[in-house]
């Protein structure tokens, strides 16, 4: 047993660091600070430069552009581009949609739409919510029709509506999940679809998040025109497919690095907050043990994702087990937003969004931390709820 | 020993939920925070004229029915219920405890005025750089001839967009945190030298920094003994904790109701949630909550009356259930909403903001735990 | 609203403490306080003392020996019993089988047993719970068949094992719930029997618990002749007495008084305690702050328990909001005796039982501390388990 | 990074859990901890001479098995999953480790008397006044010509009652909670003006108070330079609470599956109580907290090759872990028992004993989380 880096990787960290030093936009980073709304032409910006480097799809076979990186190496980088603040690689497209692609996607299907992923070109979103099915996937009611079109094509006539479309208000393309056999059991009558966003009948409506942000959608599809060579695998087979995409991309679920750089934040802002005795607040007895506890957890958890990645790396892939990632992960990012918020004391009430900087109305560290804490309530429902996910591991782990 | 609510006070809730019900919907609500002046100053013409509860508080003697605690605890719980953003904590419970327990020479005619909704009051005590230490000021209101020129900034005034005049804290002496030395004034916000920067709040309140620059201030614009102020303060801070944490009772009720409803309709694998065994204690420790705090509002509001120990002590002890009740109520009622909980178009969500805020509203549970151990334990090693 | 004591309830506080300091017998509390195993006697003077006086059954209809109190005399009784540390009168015949049996009892039934259970003559046991049923009550299995005897009386010959039968070592009498009706519904076939335990066929066989105390017992039947005249109510209906008495007493069930005093004992303990620094453990920032959280829920569960007692003086029972009392009453417990165990540091190992007293290993105070922890988890899982009054609360008060 | 044992290691480990299996049950261990001595020679015997695992963790240069601090960690836990109480912990992790880090006379023969099984060692640190602090000393090591002359009393001395010496330690010099002035004895317990009083513990281990009236020391007696042994302690403490969250971990995995395995049998309502939802959350819960003690246990030992202020904080760090899920699993385990949990008669209440001792052992959580807080954070105000 030993935590020991051998020399390549640390020469890898270093190669890592320095890129991302050097590269990082700094307009970007000057909007991430002033606590903008990013625009597309933002998020893509740093994906673009990602691809040029080759690193925007680093789980990929490396055939199709990815890295080839051991599991440590995969770590290094989260654990960089946390240190470093940077945008992640939106996941929709690379993370989420990718995978499915080149498992299941014909050799023409992924020459038409890996590249404009992997690149960064195409803005990819996820149409697997409904209203009534939450995490009942399975459930779902957007229905597929087969007709041939006038054309003398196949073609799938769908009509439904999908919510909590992150991002969705940007997207060119997206991938769904659609009913083709409403009378096969719910999982047997699934096809995976990918639709064109700019189809006529498609309609994208903002829902407002409760710290007033607008990350999610709802998306309305009223007849939309999908090619059948659109479909991914066999056609009511769609739910193999959404089942491997939930087994992807695991690792990181936990967010240990993007935590440790929160912690970071949260004690320096509690070194410049005064407590009630005028002392800093990083002082105070009992904020001080939240902050210990916190820190703590943090450290279990980040071993507890290590020991899975070394699983990983033996071979054994990531079970169920990779649960306890994300209801710990979770747990202590909402923990970390609420302690911020407490720190923020009276300035935690002011809601003054992107006027607020500079505006003089209480310190730049407070800015914004409710909002912060209300959206992140989401990370324990999304996903698979929290208690989804102690469901799955009574199941799948402790055999009951 | 008696738990009950007199005929009055039945009546006085019943006026109130039933207005309320009627002109105070989510969606009536929501379009009174959209748009300028971002609150309602119809409704509060109502609650002075139409419902005549601003006087429900007062004596007799000064215009008001003759109620008191329990008069302001019904109406904040009811006030909580429908997230009522008017300001019936700065004005009356505030405002008005200041007017009744602390000497001062405009008071009786105040009253009459907050009475007839025509005064509406923001209480300006916290500074940037205190915390919830209401010691802790650096504004100063400096002697001059037979009067005081104030100068200072108070923070995150709730209220203070709407208000018609201030009470303020301030140093007529002593040094940044000592107890002596703290004086209070009534300050009318249209004074020279007062300035504000008005902004909304995460609960849909707003709120103010407000600026005091060399603000003449006549002798009779000061509430109770010069560089004495202490004890007053803590004592209507006291009643304010009691009444936010009757509101928040209020407030705690509608998420733990709307969390039952909502779980009993919204189904998943085919049955409701909510025979979710897990779900259902959650709900049942949600509940347990909701009844401890009601207890605990009870407690405190009874014990205003009594000596200032003992008050002190009820008040923080309520307090620390009341936010302790907050965070476990409002996320988990987020929690079992799903999606739904963290949207802006369902109620839940802004009941969960309201319930954040009073967590920390005239201190955090850590400053009440604090508070209570110096009363209950004594002085620490 | 006030908190306020009528002058008749000052003058009867006055008078139940005068009489407690009188009549508390002295070799009782020495035997108490030295942590000696109490004898059916010690446990039977206080109680024929207080019946004596009269005191023995508060709650019992006056015309049986009851004391007609005021749920606030009562409360105050029970405040003023805890704040003497006095030993409680034993409740399996008092307040568990007597209402029963004043309910659901024939004239001669109520003659025959309520003298002795008032004046501490007879000590009864309860049979309800059996090895496969605990919070299954109704499965129980313990069967009674009716035979017609030699002497031509009828009779119930009852088989089977009864468990968790607490103090039953020392018992004259006890009430049994039995099977009569093997066929029907679990709960419509069931009756309840009055049996002395010196019939032939009874065994009590000693439980160990945890901690190494003997409270518990297996009771098992073998052939054992019960005569008809001993079942109370109809045959095969038992289970409307097991509910009502399950319903009866439900005050005093928060334990709010004895958590009062085992609170103060606390704090008097952490003022004699050392903390690391050297300074008393009261005034060690981290366990006071768990002292005044403690006292605070407690203070919320005493006006949680006012509020109940309110509505029952004005006529509203106690309904099965009561559950939250023992939910939140047996956590309270629960930590005060993890507290206190946690003050005891290195002096809460020992296992010296009575043998301890002025042994001078560690502070007396520390005298098996740990034994009261781990007796202590027992509250949380007897007379229905918190989990199953959760159950209750969502199905009662939720309507869920 | 490498989490995985090597196969002597591995074998290591098969070793000790099969001679265990067949001679360390439930019934096997309540009957050697209900007579005379209350513990069973013939096991300590077995590990020296069948097994050969007393000198797993010793350099091969001192006939040890070259093994180091994952050797202690393999043993401990399997020596936590059936609950034994032989004195491995303070004979090999906590003698060894002095022997080891400290210079002494005696210490290359001591070693050799370890692995022989012949020399038992307990630990004498605790005193009746000082918590868990570990500076805290009254005992006194007055000079004496070339040797030592020893006064005190230890509290609470775990293996006492077996050990064949002491380690000791004491103020050579210093005020009682300095730093400074601290040494370490080890003393052979036949020693004149040692005596001790021996009692169980409440989990069927055995201690000692220990008491030293003018006990004269030779020199050679001393590990370590005199007066300035509280580094070496912290270091062996460290080592000794690695060791104990590697027990730990051996009892929470069988209060875990245990308790899995008990509700999937035991039938309520007609159906195994696994079936209910809040259970099996639970359960999930206790699974959590055990794979998280697990990850702590593996941290912690890896970085007792760091230096000091790493290695004092990942102990620590782990200890607050370890001791909140023994209480965390311990309570629950006993609750999904329902009343079979706090009998005698099942295994499940003995390893929730265990636990909750190992909560308070070589210092509580709070006590860790404030060395934690000092390490990480600075000290406070």
């Amino acid at each position: 047993m030993n935590l020991d880096f051998p020399p390549e990787d640390t020469a890898f960290r270093d190669e890592v660091r320095t890129f991302l030093a050097e590269n990082y936009p700094r307009d970007l980073r000057e909007k991430q600070e002033r606590g903008e709304t990013l625009s597309k032409e933002d998020y893509l910006s740093w994906h673009r430069i990602l691809a040029k480097k080759g690193w925007s799809a680093p789980s990929w076979p490396v055939e199709l552009g990815g890295t080839g990186w051991t599991p440590t190496q995969k770590y290094i980088w989260s654990e960089e581009q946390a240190r470093a603040d940077t945008l992640g690689v939106l996941p929709f497209g690379v993370s989420m949609l990718a995978p499915v692609l080149y498992t299941f996607g014909t050799e023409e299907q992924k020459q038409r739409f890996l590249p404009g992923i992997r690149d960064g070109i195409d803005w990819w979103c996820q149409g697997y919510s409904e209203p009534g099915s939450g995490s009942d996937l399975a459930s779902l009611k957007t229905r597929a029709e087969r007709i041939t079109g006038d054309d003398g094509k196949e073609y799938y006539v769908v009509n439904g509506q999908k919510t909590w479309t992150t991002l969705g208000q940007h997207a060119d393309w997206g991938f769904f999940l659609v009913r083709t056999d409403p009378d096969a059991k719910p999982q047997a009558g699934i096809s995976f679809l990918l639709i064109d966003m700019k189809s006529p009948g498609i309609a994208v409506r903002r829902i407002t998040t409760l710290e007033g942000g607008h990350e999610v959608n709802d998306v309305f599809l009223d007849n939309v025109k999908v090619p059948v060579e659109n479909r991914i695998f066999h056609e009511n087979q769609g739910w193999t497919c959404a089942k491997a995409l939930l087994a992807h991309e695991r690792s990181g679920i936990a967010g240990v690095a993007r935590s440790k750089r929160g912690l970071e934040r949260l004690r320096q802002m509690a070194s410049n907050e005064m407590s009630d005795d005028g002392g800093t607040l990083i002082q105070d007895a009992f904020f001080r043990r939240k902050v210990a506890e916190l820190e703590i957890d943090l450290t279990a958890l980040e071993f507890t994702e290590l020991r899975t990645l070394a699983g990983e790396s033996s071979g054994k892939g990531p079970g169920p087990e990779s649960s306890i990632l994300k209801i710990k992960g979770t747990e202590i990012q909402q923990r970390l937003q609420d302690l911020a918020l407490e720190a923020a004391g009276h300035y935690g009430a002011p809601f003054l969004g992107e006027a607020g900087h500079n505006s003089g109305i209480g310190p730049q560290h407070s800015l914004d931390l409710a909002g912060d804490y209300f959206n992140g309530r989401k990370t324990s429902i999304y996903g698979g709820s929290n208690e989804i996910q102690r469901n799955i591991i009574s199941k799948m782990v402790l055999g009951i | 020993m008696d738990f009950s609510f007199t005929e009055e006070q039945s009546m006085l809730r019943d006026t109130i939920a039933s207005y309320l019900a009627d002109n105070y919907s989510f969606d009536q609500r929501r379009a009174g925070l959209g748009r300028e002046p971002f609150w309602r100053p119809n409704v509060w013409s109502a609650f002075a004229d139409e419902l005549g509860i601003l006087g429900a508080a007062f004596p007799e003697a000064q215009g008001g029915l003759g109620g008191g605690y329990t008069e302001n605890m019904v109406v904040m719980e009811e006030l909580g219920k429908a997230l009522v953003v008017e300001p019936y904590l700065g004005t009356v419970v505030i405002g008005g405890g200041f007017l009744k327990h602390g000497a001062s020479a405009g008071a009786e005619e105040m009253i009459g005025q907050i009475i007839a909704g025509k005064a509406i009051l923001a209480f300006a005590y916290a500074e940037p750089q205190g915390r919830y230490n209401i010691r802790d000021l650096k504004t100063t209101a400096r002697k001059e001839g037979t009067g005081y020129v104030l100068n200072g900034h108070k923070a995150v005034v709730t209220g203070a967009p709407y208000a018609t005049h201030l009470i303020v804290t301030a140093r007529t002496g002593g040094g940044q945190r000592e107890a002596g030395g703290i004086s209070v004034f009534i300050v009318p916000k249209s004074a020279k030298g007062v300035t504000t920067r008005d902004y909304p709040t995460v609960d849909g309140f707003r709120a103010s920094e407000v600026y005091f620059e060399n603000v003449a201030l006549g002798a009779e614009a000061r509430i109770g003994g010069e560089g004495e102020a202490l004890p007053l303060v803590e004592k209507v801070m006291d009643e304010a904790i009691a009444a936010t944490c009757a509101e928040a009772c209020g407030v705690l009720r509608r998420l733990q109701e709307g969390t039952v409803e909502y779980t009993k309709q919204r189904k998943q694998f085919g049955v409701p949630i909510s025979s979710f065994q897990v779900l259902q204690h959650r709900m049942v420790d949600m509940f347990i909550q909701l009844e401890q705090s009601i207890s605990m509002t009870y407690m405190a509001t009874i014990r205003l009356s009594d000596g200032d120990a003992e008050r002190a002590k009820a008040a923080s002890a309520a307090k620390v259930q009341i936010g302790k009740a907050c965070k476990f109520v409002g996320q988990n009622a987020v929690q079992l909403h799903g999606g739904m909980g963290v949207t802006d178009e369902m109620a839940i969500g802004h009941y969960f903001k309201r319930a954040t805020m009073i967590e920390g509203l005239f201190g955090s549970t850590d400053h009440h735990l604090a508070r209570y151990e110096v009363l209950s334990l004594g002085t620490a090693a």
